[in-house]
């Protein structure tokens, strides 16, 4: 299993946003969640990340647990949020190679320019990110997938702001994390889009989730 | 060793960063003339007091300067929730601790050395023959503020007002460093024997190692859920 | 297990409260009554029997906000979070009355309101770091951040207090402008007793008042989730609408 | 005519966005632009909200200029940008109510109320806005369309971070609009979505702007 | 009138927005008495000069702590863009100009009466008689540094590296007032006659009249695109 939980919870404060969530996604599968606006869906996904402690409940990915051996699970997992986490000052290529750094990695020249390239951003290379549209943002984030090879890969609503060519990379980019066995997480409010990659989607609805499957098959079967 | 590549990539990112928008260090030295400006005002009608305390109004001036300097380091973190990826990546977070801690105190180092001469001229101080030693004296005393104040930095820039919280935390807690270096710059100012202040060096000494450490092993803490 | 102990404390806490009161009331009995006034001094030194005692407690108080933030790093229970806020307020209340008291006694001895003396100092920078404590716990966003950064500046700000005192001591033997001693006051039996009975006493208080305000703050808390659980309820069913 | 632009150009420094666009939009309409990532779209609709200068060109709202009688085209103007303009100390319903003052409006309290229940945060009016998710900040704005009644409604990707529920309430708002001869002119890279609205759509790229029609008809004869 | 509605609603939602947070006042206070033990702290070896320089250390220090609030007033703003939403609505810009700066005079305002005891305090000032000339010498000073200060607070607000250029810019500007301010109210606290010192007040007037008609003229300026 790529990611299990058990009996999860959250409440901020005093504000419970749900309560006992027990699922578990394999490896090889594309899982996108929908649901409601305030739903939770982007707490859940930073609860995954590590970057929020649950109230309480655990969960693991690919069997590390998540509270206690986050640095083990930080390792695989890379999440894109709404920021995207650039520092306006350096350019788009240094931008990648700091991020990278940041995780242990060290791509070379050659490595940065074909991911650029894939995003098609190869033109801006060596511009500034401050006035990057909103869309070229998150294209660049997309970048960092593409040189981090995470196995689990999460996503907080990707299709925001992309065109039609953002869209295309960002599936692609799905399809070829989940074909080698690893796994993808998503949010979003566009079932269409979803559908065209997801394997399983799920329904945060009152703190309740509920799992339905699409016509695409898991790359890898479920062990 | 990847523990100090990672501090090379964070200094390397903030010097890189600077170079291009000069924000920091232009911000810093700014502020720092207009407190001197205020100050050779404010003592202008009294030259002997200011001889008397300009010790003090250095260490005053580094002080609220590096305040600057501090605020920025994490905000800058913030712009497209940046820190947020510094939290949930695999980095060793005290090493990146160490990389922000070492350009921070850089930036002040660099302030402070561009601002000594003004102090010099403004002040009418006798050109100082131990300038070696000043210039470990500020070494010493503004790797002690920058090793508390990295870690307030890092701990403020995450709740509100914090462009207020982080003097109000910190300058309590920079007490003896302030103290200690206001002391020892007096001594080495005034050409005493350095027997006579020797002991607030070994002071500033000991408050930078506890609080490197301490500040080293809490760092973990602020970044962390 | 450490919420048990709590609670099996909290049981006796009236015990607390009863002791504090009576060391308190025999301790001001023997003070302000019972012992002779200063030869040099006169009457105002009476004033001792609060302002030294309010001044141990204070520190004992810090103590506990201290120890307590090692603990709640460790183990994170709310709980230890709530008496580490608890502590922190009953700081600041202490302190400032110490200091209040000082300076009530200062002006009739040494004819100013304050000086900088190194335990004055530190005291006046223990009630800035216990204020700035609270003031940082109004301003973190984030209920999951603020125990733990709180935590954080309370262990940095007792590591420097020591510090603090040390070197504010080194500064003045250095410069030593105003030659007043804090000991004016030749402690014999007559003093010490009630001293240290106001002392016992005004310790049994803060641990007293300490509880009362965990047990407090700690039923808000509950009485707020339960608040939240309501609050969420409707929301589940309104964004599902 | 709502909108009509003249040989409008716009360059950052030496950076050219677009130039010399002429075209004109009638009451009554609903407009969608299209067009990649980076192509222009937020930064036309900006200089058309009278928030940027445009570099040379000129053009006018409901026969104001857009440069030298900037009040008048405010007045009759609405913009929902990414930012949600709310202030996070203020409950939903007091931002509401400073917007609308800040038009020169001031509703009473049962508009209020029914605006806000309008995009279902009924149960939100008295709830600070800053822990509002990605999609309640969005609807709080959508409330203010409704209080405001604006005749020329500029909306900025407005699809983004909205559920379903979120996608129909902003289309009956559009509707709404055009249907008192009202115009709206969005950006979006939902085409679906867009296509169940605009009367019209254009196409942003390389700084040229190409138009086609949909099934919608307009509401009102193009005058 | 709408003009006046504006300006009531602005000040209304700053009010609202501080009772909720507590943030600005709570800041501007704690900021001052930082400021405050410093200067007595530097001035403690030598009180005859604390009580020559009181009237320039009791206005430095407001001068200081205000312009936390005022660059507080419209970095609260910038959150959410809400900015943005200001000058593309059809609301008179001179007007919310008019109602930030009532907020914030009166945000000052209320920390100065607060402070004012504690510097009586801490520099053992004798009880002032005129006190509500000294008052009157605070609204008019602190209007002064409140009508440039609005207007240089929304212009620095929208530029980087804010929190510096703020005071950068406004201090120099606002010498004039300064030195009117100690002035008065040096002469206020030593009890001399008011013939000695009335023409600072005067002085004091005329500036706020100018720069808050100056000031409401350029804000449009400064709002506009
Ligand atoms: C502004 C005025 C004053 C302040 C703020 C102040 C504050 C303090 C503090 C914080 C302590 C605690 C030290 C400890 O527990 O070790 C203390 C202790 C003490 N204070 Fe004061 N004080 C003031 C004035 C005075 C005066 C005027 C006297 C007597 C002449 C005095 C006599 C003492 C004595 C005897 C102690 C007992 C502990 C010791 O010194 O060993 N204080 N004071
Ligand atoms: N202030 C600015 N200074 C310089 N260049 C800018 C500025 N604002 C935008 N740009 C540039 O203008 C181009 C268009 O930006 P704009 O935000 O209008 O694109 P967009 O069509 O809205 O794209 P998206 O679909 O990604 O939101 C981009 O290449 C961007 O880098
Ligand atoms: N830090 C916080 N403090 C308090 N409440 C919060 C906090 N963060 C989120 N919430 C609340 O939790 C709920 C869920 O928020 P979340 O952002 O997870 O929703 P979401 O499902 O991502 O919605 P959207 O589709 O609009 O992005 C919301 O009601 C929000 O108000
Ligand atoms: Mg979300
Ligand atoms: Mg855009």
């Amino acid at each position: 299993m790529a990611i299990q939980t058990f009996h999860l919870s959250k409440s901020f404060g005093n504000y419970r946003i749900f309560e006992d969530l027990s699922f578990e996604i394999p490896t090889g599968e594309c899982f996108a969640l929908f649901g409601s606006n305030g739903a939770g869906k982007t707490t859940l996904l930073r609860i995954l990340a590590t970057l929020v402690r649950p109230t309480s409940g655990s969960f693991t990915v690919l069997g590390h647990d998540g509270v206690t051996e986050k640095e083990s699970v930080r390792q695989v997992t890379m999440f894109l949020a709404h920021g995207s986490h650039l520092y306006d000052d350096l350019d788009a290529q240094e931008n990648l190679r700091f991020a990278m750094a940041m995780r242990g990695q060290y791509p070379s020249h050659r490595a940065l320019k074909v991911a650029l390239d894939q995003v098609s951003l190869g033109a801006f290379s060596d511009m500034k990110t401050r006035n990057f549209s909103a869309g070229m943002k998150r294209r660049l984030a997309l970048a960092k997938v593409i040189l981090a090879q995470p196995q689990v890969l999460l996503l907080d609503e990707p299709y925001n702001a992309l065109d039609e060519g953002g869209v295309q990379v960002t599936n692609q980019i799905i399809r070829e994390v989940t074909q080698r066995a690893g796994m993808v997480f998503m949010t979003t409010h566009d079932r269409e889009k979803a559908h065209l990659v997801a394997h399983r989607t799920g329904l945060l609805n009152r703190g309740l989730l509920t799992f339905s499957h699409t016509d695409q098959h898991p790359a890898h079967d479920i062990s | 060793m990847t523990f100090l590549r990672v501090i090379q990539w964070v200094v390397w990112k903030d010097l890189i960063s600077e170079m291009r928008s000069r924000e920091t260090l232009s911000s810093m030295l700014f502020f720092a003339l207009i407190v001197i400006l205020v100050f050779s005002f404010s003592f202008a009608m009294d030259q002997d007091a200011a001889q008397q305390l300009i010790a003090g109004i250095i260490w005053v001036s580094f002080a609220f300067t590096g305040i600057i300097g501090l605020g920025k380091s994490f905000s800058a973190e913030l712009q497209n929730d940046a820190l947020e990826y510094l939290q949930m990546s695999p980095t060793p977070k005290g090493a990146i601790y160490l990389g922000k801690m070492l350009g921070n105190l850089l930036f002040m180092l660099v302030v402070e050395v561009m601002l000594f001469p003004l102090f010099v001229l403004f002040f009418n101080l006798n050109i100082v023959e131990e300038i070696g030693l000043l210039l470990l004296i500020f070494l010493l005393a503004t790797l002690g503020l920058s090793a508390v104040g990295t870690l307030f930095s890092a701990l403020t820039v995450q709740i509100r007002a914090r462009e207020v919280m982080l003097p109000v935390l910190l300058l309590p807690l920079a007490i003896p460093v302030m103290i200690a270096a206001v002391e020892s710059t007096r001594g080495a100012l005034n050409a005493q024997p350095l027997t006579l202040y020797f002991h607030w060096i070994e002071l500033l000494t000991i408050f930078d190692v506890i609080f490197t450490v301490v500040s080293f092993w809490l760092f973990e803490l602020i970044l962390d859920s | 297990m450490m919420n048990r102990i709590i609670r099996r404390i909290q049981r006796f806490k009236g015990w607390f409260g009863a002791a504090a009161a009576f060391c308190i009331f025999y301790g001001l009995y023997l003070g302000l009554f019972d012992s002779p006034p200063d030869y040099y001094q006169g009457e105002v030194v009476r004033i001792m029997y609060v302002h030294v005692p309010l001044a141990h407690t204070s520190l004992m108080a810090y103590a506990s906000l201290f120890l307590g933030s090692l603990w709640y790093l460790w183990k994170r229970d709310p709980l230890v979070d709530n008496m580490c806020q608890a502590a922190a307020g009953l700081t600041v209340i202490f302190t400032a009355l110490s200091l209040i008291t000082g300076a009530i006694w200062a002006k009739p001895t040494w004819n100013t309101w304050w000086t900088w003396d190194p335990k004055l100092i530190s005291f006046a920078i223990l009630l800035l770091i216990a204020s700035g404590y609270l003031m940082l716990r109004t301003f973190v966003e984030d209920p999951d951040k603020e125990g733990r950064y709180a935590a954080v500046l309370a262990i940095v700000g007792g590591i420097d207090l020591p510090i603090i005192y040390f070197s504010a001591e080194w500064w003045r033997s250095l410069h030593q402008p105003l030659s007043i001693s804090m000991r004016g006051v030749s402690m014999t039996g007559d003093i010490l007793l009630p001293l240290s009975i106001m002392s016992l006493g005004l310790n049994l208080l803060f641990l007293y008042m300490l509880m009362v305000r965990t047990q407090m703050l700690y039923l808000t808390n509950l009485l707020q989730a339960k608040k939240g659980r309501l609050l969420s309820q409707v929301h589940l069913t309104q964004t599902s609408s």
